[in-house]
C-alpha cells in the first residue's frame, strides 16, 4: 500500500484485535461520480410511535419536497421527517415495513402531482455559522432530521446534546469497512471541503477542540483529496488531522474506531462521551453542512447500489424511501436472475425479498447480486474458536453460542453477551456455518425479555404485599374498634347501678312479702 | 441472514487434515512395512462403519454427517498409532470405541471432550500392553521384513504360510528383538546403561534414524496445514518447545540419566501428536493463551511419562490428561473483553 | 394398602424402580473395585446384603430412642458392628474370598446406600418394612454387581462363573464355563475403567428398557 | 480390655460429635425457610390464584412444604422448569386442573357499562384497578397480571381480558431454529400491503 505523505496525515500502527479481511468488492462501485437517481414517483417514510400523533399532514395533503411531516417541538428522542419529494399524501397507516418480525408500523405514502406546482421548501439560511449561536445550530440539526447515516440511524442531535461540554475530540468515521460499500469514500472523494465544514459546524457545536478523521489505508484518493481540503481551509478554528488505519473489518464500529484511532476503550455499558469523544459519520456530517449552510433537511442521501446485476453500479443520491422496485426499474436489473437483494453490507446488511421496501436514512448501500450459491445448512460446531479470533471485542463466540442454543440466559451474562456488536466476523468465518449472529440476537432479546418480566413480577409483587398489608393493617384496625366498642360496653356495664329502675327490689320486696305471708299462714 | 462467508467449511478443515497426514503416512509404510497401510484401510473402514451404524440408530443424516470426514480422520489417527502388525481385530476394537464411546455416545463431532482417536488407542494400549508396544524395526538392520501379503497374514491370523509370527520380524541381525527408539532407551537406562553408551550403539542409530524421518513426514504434513492456517502455530509450537526445554533442563541436570532433546523431539509419535492429535479443536483449548498453557502442559507430560514412567510413550496420555483440563484452561484463560475492566 | 402388597411393592422399589446402583448410584466404589468376576460381585453382594438387612432391622428396632441430633454417629456405629461381623464370619468360611474382596469389605461401613436406608427408612418405619426393605436393597445391589460381575468376567476373560468355589466349595470349582480361551486377558475390561463403562451401558439399557413405548 | 477401650473410645467420640451437633443445631438455626423467597422469586406474581393458593407468596410457602410445582400456568413451562432446577426435582407436565397456558393478558373495563361498584377494585391483588364508589374504574395497564380476578365480582360483565398484542417494542428475536417460521409470518404481512 502507498503511504501518502502529508503533515496532516499519520499512520496508525494499532490493529483490530481480531477482524477479518473479506474481498472488498468496492472497485465495482468506488470510480464512477456520484449521480442523481431519476426521482421515484413515489416514497414510503416510516413515522415513529413518538411521532405518530404529531404529524403535521393528513391523507390528500399536497407537500413540497423538504416539507417537514413533523411537529419539530416532539422530536428530542426522534427525528425529525421531511418529505422526500413534493407530492400528494395517500395514504398513512400500519403497513409492513420490513421490520423483522413481521408486524405492521405506521408509514406514510407520497405520490408525484403533476398537477400542484411544487416549490422545494428551505430553511431559513444562517448567514454565517461561524458568528451563529451554537443553540441556533443545534436546533438547525434537530429540525433537520439528521440521523447517524453510517447504518445506526440514532438521532444525531440527541447524540450531540448527550455529548456537548463533555467532548474534547470529535472523530469523523470514514472507515467504511464493509465490502461493496462506497458512498461515504465518494462523498469525501467530491465533497471533502463540505464535509470539513460540516465537522467545524459539529465539534464547534459539541466543543470539541480536536478533529480526527479516521479512514482505513484502501481509500487512497480520499484521503489525498481530504488532506488537499484540509490546507485549502482557511478559516481552520478547530485542529484537524488524518490517521489512517490498515483496512480490517469491523474497523468502523464506533467502539473500534475509537480504540484504533485513541488507543482508548469505551467502557463496558457507557458511551464514548464518557471519555470524552464524539464519534460521527463522514455523511452524517456532510447532511450537517447541508443542513446549515445549505438550508436544506435531509431528504436524500448517497447509496452505493452495486451487485453483478447492475450494468453500471455506482453511488446515487438517492431519496429516503425510495422503493427496490423503482431501482431495479430505474437501474434496468433483470430480476428473473434476482432473488433477493441485501440491504447495508454483506455482512451486517439485511437480506431482503420483497421489492416493496423501500431506502430509508440508514441505507447505505443495495447490492443486487445473482442468486447466492445453494443452501448448506449448519454443522456442529466443532469449537475450532476460529470466531475467537476475528472477534473484535475479545468475546468468546462459540462459549456463547453454547450457551445461546441451550438458553443458559445467567452464563451468557457473565460472558458479556451485551459487549457484542453484531458484526457479523465470526459468522463470516464460521467453518460449521452457524448463524452466530442470530443466536446472539436472540439471546440478548431473551435476557432483556426476561429483565423486563423480573422487573414486572417484582412490581407486582411490592404492590401485592403493600395491598396484603393494608388489608392487615385495615383488618386490625376494625379489630380494635370491636375491641373498644366491647370494652365500652362491658365498662359500661359494669357501672350501670345494679337495681336502676328498682324492679328487682320491688320483686325481692313481693317475695318477702309473700314469705311472709305463708309463714303467718303455716304459723 | 446473508450468505456472505469466507467459504471454508468443516468437511475442508477435516478432508485437508486427512490429506496432510500423507507424507508421514509413506514414510511410516517405508520404514515400517506394508502392516501400516493395511492398518490404515482397517482402521478408516471401520471408523466410518461404526459411525453410519450410530448416526443410523441415532436417527441423524448418514451420508451429510459422513461427510465431514471426521470419522475417516479418527480412523487414519488410530491407525498410525499402532505398531504395524497388530491383529486386525484389535484395530477394530480400537476404531469401534473411539467412534461409538468416545465420540458418538457424547452426541457426536463437536460434544467429545476426549480426543476419540486417543480415547481408542489408550483402550487397546492398556488392554493389550505386549501386542501394542510390538513395533518392528528399522528395515535395514531388520532380519526378516514382511512381504505384503504376508503382512496380510500376520495380521489377520496371526502366522504367515511359512510358519513365522510376529515376533520373528521383530528381530535383528544378531537375533536381539528390537523396540521403538524409546522403548529400548527406557530398557536399556533401566539396565544401568548411560544415555551416550545407548546412543552410540549402531542398531539403536539406524532404528532411531528411521523414526527420525517419520516424524520429520509428519512435521512437513503439519507445517503445511499451519500454512494453509488449518491449525494455529499456538498448540504445536508449544508443545514441541515444552519437550525440547524439557528435556534439554533434564539432560543438562544429568546427561547420563536422561536421552538427548533431540531423540525426544524425532522419535515416538511426538510430531504426529503435536500436529494431529494435540490440535483436535473439538477437545482442544480454544483460547489463545489457553493454547499456549495447554500445548506446553501437554509436551511437559510427554517428557514426564516417556522418562518416569511405565509406558514407552506418552502422547496419549498427556494429550488425555489436558483434554479433562481443556475447560478449565479455557475458563481461566478468557481474554479480556473490550471495555470491561477486569479478566 | 394390605402388608403383603406393601412388601411387594418395596422388593419391586429396591430390585428395580429405586434401585441402589443403577437409580440411586449409590455404593459406587466397591461396585466399580470388586466387579472383575460374577463370584466376586456375588460375595460383596451377599455381605452388603447382610449388612443392610441387619443394620435396618436394629435401627427400626431401636428408632424411637435415637436422638435426632446424634442419629448418623449411632447408625454408622450400628453399620460398623455389623460389618466386622460379616468380616470375621468371612475370613471363617470363605477365606480366600475374604483375601480377594480385601480393603472392600471394611469398606461396607463407608457404602452410603446402607446408611441412606437407614436414614430414609428404618428410621421411620416399624421393623418388619425395614427388614423386606434391606432385603429388597440389598438384592437389587447384588443383582447389579453379579450382572456387571459376570458382564466385565466374560468380556476380559471369556468365563463365567470363574472361582465359584470360593463361595460355594470345592464342588463349585467345575460350574466354570469357558466361552473363549484368550492368550491374554481384555485389560480394559478386568481394570475399573471397564466398569465405569460397564455400569454406565448397564443404566443406559435400564432407562432404554424403561422408556421404551 | 481392648473390646472395652475401643467400645469406649468411641462412645466418647460418639457422644463428642453428637453434642457438637446437638449445639451446630442450635446454634446455626436457621429462621424462617429461605428457599420459599428463592421459590416466590421464581413464581409470575400474578397473584392469580389458579394454583388453588390465595397469592404467589402462600403457593410457594406450600412448594417449599412439598406441593406439586406444576400448579402455576402464568409461570408456563419455563416456570416449572426454573422450579424443577432449583429444588432439584423433576420437571413434569402443567397441572390442567389449574387452567391452561395463555399468551399475557390484560383486563380491559368497557367504562361506559361500568356502574362503579368497586367489587372489582376489592378483588385486584395488584391494585391496579382505580375508581370510586358510583364512579367509573379502569385499569392501570402497567401494572395488570392479568389475572382474571376482577372478572366474575363484576356484576354487569363490563371486564374484557383480550391477549395482549405483540408489538414492535416487545417482539423477541427468534431463536434461529424458528427462522423459517418468521419467514413465513413476514410473507402473509407482505401480501397486505396496498
Amino acid at each position: 500500500m502507498t503511504k501518502f505523505q502529508s503533515k496532516n496525515i499519520s499512520y496508525s500502527h494499532r490493529k483490530l484485535p481480531g477482524g477479518i479481511r473479506p474481498p472488498e468488492h468496492k472497485t465495482i462501485s468506488n470510480s464512477l461520480e456520484i449521480q442523481t437517481l431519476q426521482a421515484p414517483d413515489k416514497v414510503t417514510l416510516r413515522i415513529e410511535p413518538l411521532l405518530i400523533e404529531h404529524l403535521l399532514v393528513s391523507k390528500g395533503q399536497f407537500v413540497n419536497k423538504g416539507e417537514p411531516l413533523t411537529d419539530a417541538q416532539f422530536v428530542n428522542k426522534a427525528s425529525m421527517i421531511h418529505a422526500p419529494i413534493s407530492g400528494t399524501v395517500t395514504d398513512i397507516g400500519p403497513r409492513y415495513f420490513g421490520h423483522q418480525s413481521g408486524l405492521a408500523e405506521t408509514i406514510l405514502t407520497i405520490k408525484t402531482n403533476s398537477d400542484q406546482p411544487a416549490n422545494d421548501y428551505k430553511f431559513e439560511p444562517i448567514k454565517n455559522w461561524l458568528l451563529a449561536a451554537s443553540e441556533a445550530l443545534f436546533e438547525r440539526i434537530k429540525q433537520a432530521g439528521i440521523v447517524g447515516l453510517g447504518g445506526a440511524a440514532f438521532p444525531t442531535h440527541f447524540k450531540i446534546a448527550s455529548s456537548k461540554d463533555k467532548v474534547d475530540t470529535l472523530i469523523i468515521n470514514a472507515m467504511e469497512c464493509e465490502p461493496y460499500i462506497t458512498c461515504d469514500d465518494r462523498l469525501l472523494q467530491e465533497h471533502a471541503q463540505e464535509i470539513i465544514e460540516g465537522a467545524q459546524i459539529t465539534a464547534s457545536v459539541v466543543g470539541a477542540t480536536k478533529i480526527i478523521f479516521g479512514i482505513e489505508d484502501n481509500k487512497l484518493q480520499a484521503i489525498k483529496n481530504l488532506d488537499k481540503a484540509i490546507e485549502n481551509y482557511t478559516a481552520q478554528r478547530i485542529h484537524m488531522e488524518i490517521i489512517v488505519v490498515e483496512t480490517a473489518y469491523p474497523s468502523g464500529g464506533e467502539k473500534q474506531i475509537i480504540q484504533l484511532i485513541t488507543g482508548k476503550e469505551v467502557p463496558s455499558r457507557s458511551y464514548p462521551s464518557s471519555i470524552g469523544l464524539l464519534v460521527q459519520n463522514t455523511a452524517t456530517v456532510h447532511a450537517i453542512y447541508n443542513a446549515v449552510v445549505k438550508s436544506k433537511p435531509l431528504t436524500s442521501r448517497v447509496v452505493t447500489l452495486t451487485g453483478d446485476l447492475i450494468d453500471q453500479p455506482g453511488n446515487f443520491w438517492v431519496p429516503i424511501g425510495t422503493s427496490v422496485e423503482h431501482l431495479i426499474k430505474t437501474l434496468n436489473i433483470d430480476s428473473t436472475l434476482l432473488d433477493s437483494a441485501i440491504f447495508g453490507g454483506p455482512l451486517m446488511g439485511e437480506t431482503i425479498t420483497d421489492w416493496k421496501l423501500v431506502t430509508q436514512k440508514s441505507t447505505n448501500c443495495i447490492i443486487f447480486n445473482k442468486s447466492p450459491q445453494q443452501d448448506r445448512s449448519a454443522k456442529e460446531c466443532i469449537r475450532c474458536a476460529e470466531c475467537e479470533v476475528v472477534c473484535p471485542v475479545s468475546l468468546v463466540p462459540q462459549q456463547l453460542y453454547w450457551h445461546s442454543a441451550n438458553q443458559q440466559w445467567d452464563a451468557l451474562e457473565q460472558h458479556n453477551i451485551s459487549d457484542c456488536i453484531e458484526c457479523g466476523a465470526c459468522t463470516y468465518v464460521c467453518p460449521s456455518e452457524i448463524p452466530l449472529v442470530q443466536y446472539f440476537r436472540y439471546a440478548k432479546s431473551e435476557i432483556s425479555f426476561n429483565r423486563e418480566k423480573q422487573q414486572q413480577s417484582e412490581k407486582s409483587k411490592k404492590r401485592f404485599d403493600n395491598r396484603e398489608k393494608r388489608l392487615e393493617r385495615i383488618k386490625q384496625e376494625r379489630e380494635l374498634k370491636r375491641q373498644q366498642k366491647q370494652e365500652a360496653r362491658r365498662k359500661a356495664a359494669e357501672n350501670k347501678p345494679s337495681d336502676p329502675d328498682g324492679k328487682k327490689s320491688a320483686i325481692a320486696a313481693a317475695l318477702a312479702r309473700v314469705k311472709q305471708k305463708k309463714a303467718n299462714e303455716n304459723e | 441472514m446473508n450468505k456472505f462467508h469466507q467459504g471454508r467449511s468443516t468437511s475442508q478443515v477435516m478432508a485437508t487434515a486427512c490429506f496432510a497426514l500423507i507424507p508421514g503416512a509413506f514414510a511410516q509404510i517405508y520404514f515400517q512395512g506394508w502392516g501400516v497401510l493395511i492398518n490404515l484401510v482397517i482402521c478408516a473402514s471401520t471408523a466410518i462403519t461404526a459411525e453410519a451404524i450410530i448416526l443410523k440408530v441415532r436417527k441423524k443424516p448418514v451420508r451429510e454427517t459422513l461427510c465431514d470426514f471426521s470419522a475417516l480422520l479418527t480412523g487414519l489417527l488410530i491407525a498410525l498409532a499402532l505398531p504395524p502388525l497388530l491383529p486386525w481385530w484389535m484395530s477394530i476394537i480400537g476404531c469401534s470405541f473411539a467412534i461409538i464411546i468416545a465420540k458418538q455416545l457424547y452426541g457426536g463431532l463437536g460434544f467429545n471432550p476426549f480426543n476419540p482417536a486417543m480415547v481408542g488407542y489408550v483402550l487397546l494400549l492398556i488392554s493389550f500392553p505386549i501386542e501394542m508396544t510390538a513395533w518392528l524395526p528399522a528395515k535395514s538392520i531388520a532380519l526378516e521384513v514382511a512381504s505384503l501379503t504376508e503382512s496380510i497374514q500376520l495380521i489377520f491370523t496371526g502366522y504367515t504360510t511359512s510358519g513365522m509370527d510376529v515376533n520373528s520380524y521383530r528381530l535383528i541381525a544378531d537375533g536381539f528383538t528390537m523396540a521403538t527408539p524409546l522403548d529400548e532407551s527406557k530398557t536399556a537406562l533401566a539396565t544401568g546403561l548411560m544415555s551416550s553408551e545407548i546412543m552410540a550403539q549402531a542398531d539403536f542409530q539406524s532404528n532411531l534414524t528411521g523414526w527420525f524421518w517419520i516424524n520429520c513426514a509428519f512435521l512437513i504434513g503439519g507445517l503445511s496445514l499451519m500454512l494453509l492456517r488449518i491449525i494455529h502455530w499456538h498448540i504445536p509450537v508449544s508443545l514441541l518447545v515444552s519437550i525440547w526445554l524439557t528435556s534439554t533442563l533434564l539432560s543438562l541436570y544429568d546427561s547420563d540419566l536422561f536421552l538427548p532433546s533431540t531423540t525426544l523431539l524425532f522419535s515416538g509419535a511426538t510430531m504426529l501428536g503435536a500436529f494431529f492429535i494435540a490440535t483436535d479443536p473439538v477437545s482442544a483449548s480454544t483460547t489463545f493463551k489457553g493454547r499456549l498453557i495447554y500445548g506446553a502442559s501437554i509436551g511437559l507430560l510427554i517428557v514426564i511419562i516417556r522418562t518416569f514412567g511405565g509406558y514407552p510413550d506418552g502422547v496419549a496420555f498427556a494429550v488425555l490428561l489436558l483434554n479433562i483440563a481443556a475447560p478449565t484452561i479455557d475458563h481461566y484463560t478468557k481474554p479480556r473483553v473490550y471495555g470491561s475492566e477486569t479478566n | 394398602m394390605s402388608t403383603t402388597n406393601q412388601y411387594k411393592d418395596l422388593f419391586k422399589q429396591g430390585i428395580w424402580d429405586n434401585n441402589t446402583a443403577l437409580v440411586q448410584l449409590l455404593g459406587l466404589c466397591p461396585l466399580l473395585a470388586v466387579t472383575g468376576t460374577l463370584i466376586n460381585g456375588l460375595g460383596l453382594g451377599i455381605a452388603t446384603t447382610f449388612v443392610l438387612v441387619g443394620s435396618n432391622v436394629t435401627v427400626s428396632i431401636i428408632r424411637a430412642h435415637i436422638p435426632k441430633e446424634i442419629r448418623i454417629p449411632i447408625f454408622v456405629m450400628l453399620i460398623a458392628s455389623f460389618v466386622t461381623n460379616v468380616q470375621l464370619l468371612m475370613n471363617a468360611f470363605t477365606y480366600e474370598l475374604y483375601l480377594i474382596l480385601g480393603i472392600f469389605i471394611p469398606l461396607i461401613v463407608t457404602n452410603c446406600a446402607i446408611i441412606g436406608r437407614a436414614e430414609a427408612f428404618a428410621s421411620k418405619n416399624s421393623v418388619g418394612p425395614s427388614f423386606v426393605d434391606g432385603l429388597a436393597q440389598g438384592l437389587g445391589f447384588t443383582l447389579v454387581l453379579m450382572v456387571l460381575g459376570g458382564l466385565r468376567e466374560l468380556v476380559g476373560q471369556g468365563t463365567i462363573l470363574d472361582g465359584a468355589h470360593l463361595i460355594f466349595g470345592e464342588t463349585a470349582r467345575s460350574w466354570t464355563s469357558h466361552f473363549y480361551l484368550a492368550d491374554q486377558k481384555f485389560l480394559f475390561a478386568v481394570l475399573p475403567p471397564g466398569a465405569f463403562i460397564g455400569l454406565g451401558l448397564l443404566i443406559a439399557l435400564k432407562n432404554w428398557y424403561q422408556n421404551k413405548p | 480390655m481392648t473390646i472395652i477401650l475401643g467400645t469406649l473410645i468411641i462412645s466418647i467420640l460418639a457422644y463428642l460429635c453428637g453434642a457438637l451437633l446437638g449445639f451446630a443445631s442450635i446454634k446455626f438455626k436457621v429462621q424462617g425457610n429461605p428457599i420459599v423467597a428463592q421459590i416466590n422469586d421464581i413464581l409470575p406474581q400474578t397473584q392469580c390464584g389458579q394454583c388453588g393458593h390465595p397469592g404467589c407468596k402462600p403457593y410457594a410457602e406450600a412448594i417449599a412444604d412439598g406441593a406439586p410445582i406444576n400448579r402455576c400456568p402464568p409461570g408456563g413451562e419455563a416456570g416449572i422448569k426454573a422450579l424443577a432446577e432449583l429444588l432439584d426435582m423433576e420437571v413434569i407436565d402443567l397441572d390442567e386442573d389449574c387452567g391452561e397456558i395463555t399468551q399475557p393478558k390484560v383486563a380491559v373495563i368497557r367504562e361506559d357499562e361500568c356502574i362503579g361498584c368497586t367489587k372489582c377494585i376489592q378483588a385486584c391483588p395488584v391494585d391496579a384497578i382505580v375508581g370510586a364508589a358510583k364512579l367509573m374504574h379502569t385499569v392501570i395497564e402497567s401494572e395488570c397480571t392479568g389475572c382474571d380476578l376482577c372478572v366474575p365480582p363484576c356484576p354487569v360483565d363490563c371486564i374484557d381480558m383480550p391477549f395482549l398484542e405483540t408489538s414492535i417494542k416487545s417482539w423477541r428475536v427468534p431463536a434461529p431454529t424458528e427462522a423459517i417460521r418468521i419467514d413465513n409470518v413476514a410473507k402473509i404481512a407482505i401480501t397486505q400491503i396496498d
